[in-house]
């Protein structure tokens, strides 16, 4: 009888407690986010607080908030953090598992950060001092508080005098980045960094801040420099996912911004690029990068060039289904079907495009927008966001009699297209290349390569002007071509469907124009002729926006006067809230790096918006390279020389399309990346004040 | 199912009830070593003590009596043992556990009786919770306190001098003191009603 | 996946309560005035996390969610009521030593940690190694801080009342309090407490350094 | 009036719950690291131990003592603490969204706070009437605010001073924990 008593009171107390908890919860129910619930289902329900948080519902919800790291737990240990990260790895980038890492680059001692400061030896204290007097407004104040802040001893003071982060032990707590002063120290995911947009509140060098992609460069020499040419890889690849083809290709802007121009050369920073790109691929083994799990979130992206690769490998990453379509047959666009062999082998290409492919993406050639699929197709397939990269595939004419009249004059890119498609492109002996630019080079240079005898170009301003690659130019001259600078092309003549000559016109340059560059003016009966087989024109290329004039094909989308797609610059949001543009089809015929970073900006937009963030950007971004100041007179370095290129001999060039560049020696790519000054922004100005 | 709140409901109900059972085993269990070790270790030295000399003819351990006092003021079943010697066929000694609220919880007290000339043999105390170095001076054998309740007449109650009686209170522990004579008084009121009856079965 | 030594293992440094998961600490602070109080308690502890990890462990998918907790504390309440009834018969001066703290062993966050983060997830064997070592690890941190702090505050060891096995370690004459007698004190037990994890930090810290180097 | 005002010093000052009887001293070092977070528990604890002991006062005078089920006390009392707490939450959340930002989010935290089951056991022990138990429930409540407030002033200075690393954290909050107790014994004679 007792016993029947004990037993049905604390049964009835226990079921009235469940039927009273059900009821309620269903009665009374808030909506919470499930990710909140599905954390707290992870964490062990204890309820102690050991956390700081109270009780596990709150530290829960402060990690999908991002307020706490996944090892919030004391008391589930290891397996409990690394449930809590599987799950919040399924969100835009909180969940995860990120390091601390220092966002000052520069030694302490090196570059004279060190400063007048006799408080107490603590950060905070210093930071309220009037930032610690110190001339750098953003760098590390190198007491080390973050240091003593670390609970897991994961920090400890660099060689450089900045404090240093051991992966191993760095739990990703936060400890460091609440207690730093100056927000130098922060727990990084892979995401955020890559997905970083520069702001004048970053510390950079000038090489960074005006290199379109915004590549860590100090960073990645520095890398070379010890020897760690994966790290290299890596750090690029969280900008840039075109190592390889960049190294080749890119117009290096950063070179010409190098604060060692101030002494002797810039440093060859393309070319080490290409260094560590190419120790990855002869290594045979990709440096594959870490992929957050799926999100369930698709991802269509038009156009397989530069930027929608790059857009796709960022997506990628993190854990969005992505399907790239692609209306040739192949994957690279421009980079595949405009730019020749010798500058950047077809298997080399192949091989970057394959590590972006091996991310996850998907890829469909011979796909076209406006023929064989629609926008409003993919949303049916439910996309739940476009990227639209569709290159600027259209070239100008020339616009002078008898241009329509003969087969043998055609755009500079329809002859290289035809090439990149393994068409046979015969020309003659003679062969007129008309334009200054990339294009036009490369059609001179192929024209060279395929037998031609006699290769012209003209171009109706002064060499200095020509937008094609210095070195471009200079290579071209050593393989013969034969420049006409100041002229202009009036009329093509020829008999019975055969071309035969070009007829030009000589021009003197008169008064800038809106561009800064000098108008060239024809000089009035100054007419003569070359003999042409071939005359290709390079004069500038547009979008090929016709994909888009099929019914139904891109409702809401809006066109410039150029006929390149209306997005806004940073968040690459065109008219219609979730497609995206970037690349040439955005800002016409532009560089392939320029692409790459509309790529990239594209993909963190993109990530934003799905997850429904904001996505503007600070007011203070780097829209354009800002003008970083230089070194001065106060400085003394030892001059050395640039590492030079290793390259085919001219003879060895003819008749085929062997790569012409060879790459630098490790032993050279080491000794040039000492060259390399590491300047941060302003930590030269300190050097300078210091000086003075 | 296992969101319903029925299956809840059974699932919790059934574990609760399975508790309760397994308790109320356990504690069926329990109960009689408890009740015996508290007999063997702390009435019995005591017992011993008190009836020296007297050569009882039974074990008073054996023969006690569990005397229901019914339920106090908030519904629990008071109850307390009730131990008696004899000798000759008459009992002549008795002892009975009482208690009273104290300073700091309930204090326990043996009191022991000789029933012929109706004197307090000597007092126990069995458990207290009172404050160190005042009040807690009872559980203290060789306490005066203590001391003074041996060969106390008990035919008119035990109370505190300050209430006309006879007992000198601990001075600084006087709550204590009134808990401790309480609970003896009782003890004597108890006796004086009980034991007629209990000595003619 | 770790291999059942190390579940065991794991409670005895690595994840040694309270040291080093910072839990339990009401019955740390409270209980260890004496060895004895101290062994006493983490016995007890070590009694019900074993028994109730294996019965979450075996129930675990039979449990609906919103009344998991409650479940958990039913279950853990029982084997603190067991705990508590066979204590008071079996070694009754223990029972009194540690008083209220045997039924709030039910609040013990160890436990309910325990049940929570490990035996709700895996299977029985684990479970019970997993409550073994931690429990084990609780009794032995205990022991420690117990017998320090009774050592410093009265110069005796309680190793158990009830059979008479005290040892006075330093003998002190009639009357005289110990130096440190503030160690069986309310404040005594937390700088105690806060000097043994200050010595865990401190060697853990040289371990690391020499395992760096 | 006197008999609680005493019993109102004793559980706030002679008897401190959490520094002389060591009752919820988890929650204690967990959430006394910001002033904020120790304010906010301090008053749930306040509000949940005075309703608990009120509710467990009421579940052993009219359900375990009529029965005589009082070794059941551990076990039902965790139940319906447990239970009501949960409840009181998903209410709160609810209809008061306001004082659940406040308070509630400190609940499921005090669950298993022993603070409350302790001062629960502690009103039957010490046989407290229904008055009784609620002052000693919201004094004991109170003594733990109290000390937890403290404590986290004191804590918020600790964050911006130097200390070796194995100092920081538990190990000078427990030191800190220790010197307090060492006060709050100054008014162990206001006992007697």
């Amino acid at each position: 009888m007792e016993v029947l008593a004990a037993a049905l009171v604390i049964g009835g107390i226990g079921m009235i407690s469940a039927i009273g908890l059900g009821v309620a919860a269903k009665v009374f129910a808030v909506y919470i986010d499930p990710k909140v619930v599905e954390v707290d289902e992870v964490l062990p329900g204890a309820n102690c607080g050991g956390c700081g948080y109270t009780g596990c519902a709150a530290a829960a919800t402060a990690v999908v908030k991002g307020k706490a790291g996944p090892n919030v737990c004391v008391v589930g240990g290891q397996e409990c953090a690394e449930a809590v990260a599987a799950i919040m790895g399924l969100s835009a980038e909180e969940g995860e598992v990120g390091i601390a890492e220092l966002g000052c680059k520069y030694d302490v001692r090196k570059a004279h950060l060190l400063f007048d400061y006799d408080g107490i030896e603590d950060c905070r204290a210093a930071a309220l001092v009037n930032g610690g007097g110190k001339v750098c407004s953003m760098g590390c104040l190198g007491f080390g508080t973050c240091i003593s802040a670390c609970q897991f001893g994961a920090l400890y003071r660099g060689a450089d005098g900045l404090p240093a982060v051991d992966k191993e032990k760095c739990t990703a707590c936060g400890a460091c980045e609440r207690i730093c002063p100056k927000g130098i120290i922060r727990v990084q995911t892979p995401s955020r960094k890559f997905t970083h947009v520069q702001t004048d509140d970053d510390c950079v060098a000038p090489c960074q801040a005006t290199c379109p992609a915004q590549i860590d460069i100090p960073a990645y020499i520095a890398a070379i420099g010890r020897g760690d040419y994966e790290k290299a890889v890596c750090i690029i690849k969280e900008s840039n996912p075109f190592p390889l083809v960049c190294g080749r290709v890119c117009p290096h802007v950063c070179e010409s911004v190098c604060r060692r121009n101030d002494i002797d050369e810039p440093v060859n920073i393309n070319h080490l690029k290409r260094f560590a790109a190419d120790f990855e691929m002869n290594s045979g083994k990709r440096f594959l990068p870490q992929v957050l799990p799926s999100n369930g979130k698709r991802v269509a992206i038009i156009g397989a060039g530069p930027g929608g690769l790059t857009c796709a490998y960022y997506l990628a990453r993190m854990g969005y289904y992505v399907k790239v379509f692609e209306a040739m047959p192949k994957p690279g666009g421009m980079l595949l079907y405009g730019i020749p062999e010798y500058r950047l082998p077809k298997k080399t290409l192949e091989w970057e495009i394959g590590g972006i492919l091996e991310l996850g993406v998907e890829l469909e050639c011979d796909k076209a927008l406006g023929k064989d699929f629609t926008i409003e197709d993919l949303y049916e397939q439910e996309y739940d966001a476009i990227f639209l990269a569709v290159g600027a595939w259209d070239s100008r004419r020339l616009g002078v009699p008898g241009e329509q009249d003969f087969p043998q004059v055609a755009s500079g890119t329809e002859f290289l297209i035809k090439r990149g498609l393994g068409e046979e492109t015969p020309v003659g002996s003679d062969v007129i290349i008309v334009g200054g630019g990339n294009t036009a080079m490369d059609a001179a240079r192929t024209s060279w390569r395929l037998g031609a005898e006699n290769v012209y170009l003209l171009y109706r301003r002064s060499r200095k002007e020509m937008p094609a690659n210095d070195i471009e130019v200079d290579e071209g001259e050593h393989e013969g071509i034969k420049y006409h600078f100041l002229a202009a092309p009036t009329k093509l003549i020829g008999t019975g469907g055969k071309l035969d000559a070009m007829e030009f016109l000589k021009m003197e340059l008169g008064e800038p124009d809106a561009s800064g560059r000098r108008r060239p003016v024809p000089i009035e009966g100054s007419e003569s002729n070359i003999q042409a087989d071939n005359v290709f024109s390079a004069i500038g290329q547009s979008p090929d926006l016709t994909c888009l004039d099929a019914e139904g094909v891109a409702t809401g989308l809006n066109r410039t006067k150029w006929n390149s797609i209306v997005a806004a610059d940073g968040t690459m949001q065109t008219d219609v809230a979730n497609i995206f543009s970037g690349g040439d089809a955005w800002r016409g015929a532009a560089t392939a790096v320029e692409a790459i970073r509309d790529g990239r900006f594209a993909a963190r937009s993109i990530n934003l918006f799905l997850m429904g963030e904001e996505m503007t950007l600070p007011s203070n971004w780097y829209a354009k390279a800002p003008k970083l100041p230089g070194i001065d007179e106060g400085i003394k370095l030892d001059t050395s020389e640039r590492a030079k290129m290793i390259e085919l001999s001219v003879d060895e060039r003819r008749m085929n399309f062997n790569e012409v560049e060879l790459g630098i020696t490790e032993e050279m790519a080491k000794k040039e990346s000492e060259r390399c000054l590491q300047c941060g922004e302003v930590c030269y100005q300190g050097y300078r004040e210091k000086a003075s | 199912m296992r969101n319903k709140i029925w299956f809840m409901a059974v699932v919790l109900g059934v574990v609760a009830f399975l508790a309760g059972l397994a308790l109320s085993g356990v504690k069926g269990m329990t109960t009689p070593i408890i009740e015996k070790r508290i007999l063997e270790q702390k009435i019995k030295p005591s017992l011993d003590k008190f009836f020296d000399g007297l050569d009882l003819e039974n074990d008073c351990i054996e023969d006690r009596q569990v005397l229901d006092l019914g339920k106090d003021a908030r519904g629990r079943k008071q109850v307390t043992t009730l131990f008696l010697g004899k000798k000759g066929g008459k009992t002549v000694v008795a002892a009975l556990q009482t208690k009273a609220a104290g300073f700091g919880g309930d204090i326990e007290v043996l009191t022991a009786f000789s029933l012929d000339d109706k004197k307090i043999l000597g007092v126990k105390t069995l458990s207290q919770s009172e404050t160190m170095g005042l009040g807690a001076r009872v559980s203290n054998d060789a306490e005066p306190f203590i001391q003074q309740f041996g060969g106390m007449n008990y035919s008119d109650g035990v109370a505190m001098r300050s209430n006309g009686g006879q007992v000198d209170a601990i001075s600084g522990a006087t709550v204590s003191s009134v808990a401790f004579t309480a609970a003896v008084n009782r003890a004597t009121v108890l006796v004086e009603k009980n034991v007629d009856s209990a000595a003619a079965n | 996946m770790k291999t059942l030594t190390q579940e065991f293992t794991k409670g005895l440094w690595e994840q040694i309560p309270p040291f080093r998961l910072v839990l339990g600490l009401c019955p740390t602070l409270a209980v260890t005035k004496s060895l004895e109080g101290g062994w006493g308690m983490g016995l007890a502890t070590t009694f019900v996390l074993v028994c109730s990890n294996i019965f979450i462990s075996a129930l675990r998918n039979v449990i609906p969610p919103k009344v998991r907790i409650a479940t958990f504390i039913v279950i853990i309440a029982t084997f603190v009521v067991i705990t508590e009834l066979v204590m008071k018969a079996y070694t009754p001066m223990l029972s009194e030593t540690l008083g209220v703290f045997i039924p709030l062993i039910v609040v013990n966050c160890i436990i309910l940690g325990r049940a929570e983060a490990f035996a709700s997830k895996n299977g029985v064997g684990r479970s019970l190694l997993d409550g073994l070592g931690i429990g084990l690890g609780f009794t032995l941190a205990l022991a420690v801080l117990g017998a320090l702090r009774e050592l410093l505050g009265t110069g005796k060891l309680t190793m158990f009342a009830q059979a008479n096995l005290d040892l006075t370690i330093i003998p002190l004459g009639e009357g005289r309090e110990f130096l440190f007698k503030f160690m069986v004190d309310p404040p005594g037990a937390f700088v105690c407490l806060g000097a043994m994890l200050l010595l865990m930090n401190l060697i853990s810290e040289r371990s690391a350094r020499s395992k760096a180097a | 009036m006197t008999e609680y005002l005493l019993l109102v010093v004793y559980a706030v000052l002679v008897n401190n719950i959490l520094l002389a009887q060591f009752l919820g001293n988890c929650p204690f070092l967990g959430t006394s690291q910001k002033m904020s977070t120790a304010t906010g528990m301090a008053m749930a604890v306040i509000f949940v131990l005075t309703f608990a002991g009120v509710i467990t006062w009421a579940v052993q005078w009219y359900v375990l003592v009529p029965l005589e089920l009082e070794y059941l006390q551990t076990i039902a009392f965790i139940l319906v603490i447990a239970a009501l707490v949960q409840l009181v939450e998903i209410v709160l959340q609810k209809t008061a969204p306001a004082l659940y930002s406040a308070l509630g989010i400190f609940l499921p935290l005090i669950t298993t706070n022993c603070a409350v089951l302790g001062v629960a056991i502690i009103n039957i022990k010490e046989d407290y009437d229904f008055a009784n138990t609620v002052v000693f429930s919201f004094a004991s409540a109170v003594g733990f605010g109290l000390a937890l407030v403290l404590f986290a002033g004191l804590r918020e200075r600790f964050a911006l001073s130097r200390m070796p690393k194995a100092l920081q954290g538990t190990v000078s909050g427990l030191i800190t924990a220790g010197l307090m107790a060492l006060a709050f014994q100054g008014f162990m004679k206001l006992g007697g």
